[in-house]
């Protein structure tokens, strides 16, 4: 299949052409993926310190359960969601299914148990010390879990990027949810599924590639975020 | 200004347990105790940080409640420096000025106080050093500083002058026989034994997690109650 | 406004959506929003209320949909054809002839592979209806249930150098990936019609019902006749309208 | 939609059951997520461990080149391993494609970016004087490496967790280069799409509660194994 | 036993540059100097841990190449015990069968030997203990017996007795008098500058990352050669 090579060529005109379809739907991608990845980290960060730091019983059984919805398939989230959002369902009322708000929800569900889980990974492997250091120089337990947090930063930014990996290259969610609907809830991801299922395996492989450069002007800008 | 009464407090095999202590406001006691005596966990306990199984703390006349909203307050007041003090990753200063922001303090009264606090320990001009570029003894100094910009009213000290060099003790000697009268109280714990004496503190002997009732030192403290 | 369309991938992916719609969304000054599914999650979304028309090729199930009072003003569209496609070496031996179920039964005797969808979609409730009047029971090494879109389908028959049943619009947009060639066609029971039903407004009170009226009516009138029988793909005429 | 509730009572039915075809499915997913996670942990594992550990010119646009990495999407991997297995592909003569081997390839390359990402970090947060304590205690490099690991543990728990999820819940490799082949390359994940794109929602949700269940017993052991 | 040669070694601002230093087998050597004046620079550097920019350093009469294959065996006859040491997680007994098994030494042998180090730092009975439950002081011990226990011809010590009580000092300083007579050469960090003369080591002191030259200690040293 020589559509390797033909699909560089076709990402490269797909940049400098600047087409419109393709803007928007990186647009719609980046948005929704983005929107997903500051309420799973809004959700997750807090819930993966308080497992890290607070002992109680059925503490492990916990982890263990969030370790799971991990593998949640982004199809089964999808299923999940659109029974809610579905007019039929509970939701219906508010005719949120095929809108990028039940993408960004379903992306959301996606990438929280992701980043709760590496953020609790990273408290679990810090400085025991940390906490009582901050109590001692008179922080609240706020100010002391949060000092954690800044020393722990590594491990929660790992935390944001894959999440952010995650959502912006998964297709299920995306795909039952926002229906892949041209001009509104097409993502990149969708758009390649779709020209993937219409042979356009060049075109598919070059919206990936331009994917690729956004998620990696995405990390690029995380970085310098990092080293400030 | 504190007093301990019916302590006992567990770590793992090892308990604490002070049937009665009492700390005097503007004084200096010397903790001592051998290797494994308790010497760390009792200034945790005094430093609002470890609770007690059972017993009670009273702090400034108050009967201490081992809930966080109630306890922050307190803390403020309290300081400790750890036998190996963690300090905070960035520079110097941001872990002098850590203790100050939560505080509330205005950023120029900030940077006086922590310029003062590290001409104290003879750091002037590390401010801006990364914490990781510090020797063994410029560590422990930079966290003395870090305890003693705050000017806690009881200030618990766990071995500060292990690592320091024959100049930094003495001056660090000279600086803590000084505080007392500007109404601080302060515990050391400390192996040093010719070192209380100097200091003039009164001395606090811990065995095997129990205070050492037939001590000149401990029992001159429970008498004056 | 918005009118919402729920069809097969296959319709979407020819490419005649794209010509289909515009006219009816510039008169009506409106934006259909196309929902390519598979056939049967389609119908799920016209039985959920979640779209407002449905675009599909399964009759038998079309007519389930409105006996069961989920859909109504069910209207002819057009129909297009699927073709049988095989291997340049046509181990069954089949090619040019135009009778598919006895192609099939051929298929089935000789052991020949053959990838079916193998998702109850239109396509492969067509392929189980050959198989049936073929007298076939498709089981064993040589029958591939794959499960998958039509595109894939025949590119997975192309590389295990199988048959496989397909409808001639995909089949002209992976000619170019695929080393199948055409081996039956032309089957009056090949044929493949397209239904349009409109979502009952009184199971579903949101269904925009005038829109969705005015464009089962453009979908039967004259202009959009003409673009349907005008629309080439790679030169060759995929759809005819029902005389 | 009444079928959040009928698909809990269709799983249940399912595993009572003990369905062979669900059997399967079960098996195809474990036995190929299983074999992709070794050998992202084979790969990603030393990868991470030295970039973590190792400082050299253009470390941090490696490292940021490895973050986006994990924006991957399944179709992408699946497109471009397919480029390479298809007949007419550089490795075409095997007849690779639309096998399990196909499908461990492309989740072992899904899951390598995320495995060596959060080792990284689990090295990152790490304290500094591991490899030179082990080192001066006699360790070779490598031997001061494997407690450096072993320090870190929760960490690469952490990022094995993780990658295990991502395989074991994608579902564009498994359908791209596994094709979805009844009793051959059908896992739970396609087997849920195809359920999904067959309109039966309730099925397909309920083949998710199976696929979490399997999941949810994977990590158990994962836990227990953490334990010792 | 090591011979260091117009060594330059940089640290941030810091340089410790060492024009000649001789250190003999079976020697005791005082390591003296103020807070920041490069004494851990100095261990480190003879614990082929840190590299020097320029210069040479020659063990046991062969010059040292800096290639990781070489150093290693090299780096098992010698051992550092840090100023803050690190213990791994685990048990104690983890820790002191640690540099044993990287020696592939039999397990019965091991066993022997940890038990003898731990008695040496006066812990018997805490080989099970998880280091998470030991005392400031007990941390410490346990790395001085992780690095005795490898019975190493060149031991570095980077204050030994910091945290220490004072029977443990006395058993260290009676300790360490008695490993040259086996041949070990010890190079001990110090602050404590009582210390030395008790111990009767030869004393090598640095200021500023320099040696200084006038000290009689060094000058021994170097007139030795
Ligand atoms: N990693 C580092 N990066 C940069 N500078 C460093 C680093 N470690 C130490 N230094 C600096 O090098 C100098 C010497 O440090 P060293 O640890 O050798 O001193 P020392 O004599 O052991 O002091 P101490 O008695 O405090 O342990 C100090 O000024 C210190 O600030
Ligand atoms: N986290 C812990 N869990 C269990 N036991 C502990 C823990 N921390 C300390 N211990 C034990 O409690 C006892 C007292 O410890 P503590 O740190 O108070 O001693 P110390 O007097 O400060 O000793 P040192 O002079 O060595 O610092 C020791 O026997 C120690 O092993
Ligand atoms: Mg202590
Ligand atoms: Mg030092």
């Amino acid at each position: 299949m020589g559509y390797l090579g033909d699909s560089l060529l076709t990402a490269v005109e797909l940049i400098l052409s600047f087409d419109r379809e393709v803007r928007m739907t990186v647009w719609t991608s980046l948005y929704t993926s983005s929107c997903a990845i500051v309420l799973a980290a809004l959700l997750g960060v807090p819930s993966g310190l308080w497992l890290g730091i607070s002992r109680f019983r059925g503490r492990r059984l916990l982890i263990t359960l969030l370790n799971t919805l991990m593998a949640l398939p982004t199809v089964v989230v999808g299923l999940l969601l659109f029974g809610l959002l579905s007019r039929q369902g509970p939701l219906g009322y508010f005719g949120l299914l095929f809108t990028p708000l039940a993408m960004i929800a379903g992306q959301t569900l996606l990438a929280t148990p992701i980043v709760a889980n590496l953020v609790l990974a990273a408290v679990t492997g810090a400085d025991e010390r940390i906490i009582n250091t901050a109590l001692t120089l008179g922080a609240s337990r706020l100010q002391a879990v949060i000092q954690l947090l800044r020393e722990v930063r590594f491990g929660v930014m790992a935390a944001v990027i894959v999440g952010f990996g995650r959502v912006i290259a998964e297709v299920g969610v995306a795909m039952m949810l926002g229906g892949n609907i041209r001009g509104s809830t097409r993502t990149m991801t969708t758009a390649i599924a779709l020209e993937t299922s219409k042979g356009e395996f060049a075109f598919g492989l070059a919206l990936g590639l331009v994917l690729l450069g956004v998620a990696l002007l995405v990390n690029l800008g995380l970085n310098l975020l990092q080293q400030r | 200004m504190v007093e301990l009464k019916n302590i006992d407090l567990k770590r793992g095999d090892f308990t604490l347990s002070i049937e009665r202590l009492l700390l005097q406001s503007g004084e200096l006691y010397v903790l001592h105790g051998a290797n494994g005596a308790g010497k760390s966990t009792l200034l945790q306990l005094l430093a609002l940080l470890l609770p007690p199984e059972r017993g009670e703390l009273i702090y400034a006349g108050r009967l201490v409640h081992w809930s966080e909203r109630r306890l922050r307050p307190l803390r403020q007041e309290i300081t400790l420096l750890e036998q190996s003090p963690l300090l905070f990753s960035g520079t110097v200063e941001q872990n002098l000025a850590f203790g100050l922001k939560v505080r509330n303090i205005p950023s120029d009264k900030q940077q006086q106080r922590i310029e003062r606090a590290l001409e104290t320990v003879d750091l002037q001009g590390f401010s801006r050093r990364s914490v990781k570029q510090l020797s063994g003894g410029e560590v422990r100094r930079v966290a003395l500083a870090r305890a003693l910009v705050l000017e806690p009213k009881l200030l618990l000290l766990d071995e500060p002058t292990a690592n320091l060099d024959a100049g930094q003790v003495t001056a660090l000697e000279r600086l803590l026989v000084s505080l007392p009268h500007r109404g601080m109280s302060i515990v050391i714990a400390s192996h040093d034994t010719q070192q209380s004496p100097w200091l003039g503190g009164k001395i606090i002997r811990l065995q095997k997690g129990c205070l050492d009732k037939d001590e000149s030192g401990l029992k001159a403290v429970a008498d004056q109650q | 406004d918005h009118l919402r369309l729920a069809t097969t991938t296959s319709t979407e992916n020819s490419g005649l959506l794209a010509e289909l719609l515009p006219p009816f969304e510039q008169a009506n000054d409106c934006k259909v929003d196309v929902i390519a599914v598979g056939t049967g999650k389609a119908i799920k979304l016209g039985e959920n209320g979640d779209v407002d028309v449905i675009m599909v090729h399964a009759r038998s199930k079309e007519d389930k949909f409105v006996a069961a009072g989920f859909g109504v003003d069910r209207r002819d569209v057009m129909y297009n054809d699927f073709v049988i496609l095989g291997p340049a070496g046509d181990p069954a031996d089949i090619k040019g002839s135009t009778d598919a179920v006895a192609a099939m039964a051929k298929i089935a005797a000789g052991k020949s592979t053959f990838v079916s969808r193998g998702d109850d979609s239109g396509t492969h409730s067509r392929e189980k209806q050959l198989w049936k009047k073929a007298a076939v029971t498709p089981a064993g090494d040589w029958y591939l249930e794959a499960g998958r879109g039509m595109g894939e389908v025949i590119i997975m028959a192309g590389e295990r150098r199988g048959y496989t049943l397909s409808d001639r619009g995909t089949y002209l947009a992976f000619k170019a990936k695929t080393e199948l060639q055409i081996a039956v066609a032309g089957d009056k029971g090949l044929f493949n019609p397209y239904g349009v039903i409109m979502v009952n407004p009184q199971k579903h009170a949101h269904v925009k019902v005038e829109l969705a009226k005015k464009f089962l009516d453009y979908l039967v009138s004259a202009p959009a006749r003409t673009l349907i029988t005008g629309f080439r793909k790679a030169g060759e005429q995929l759809f005819y309208v029902a005389e």
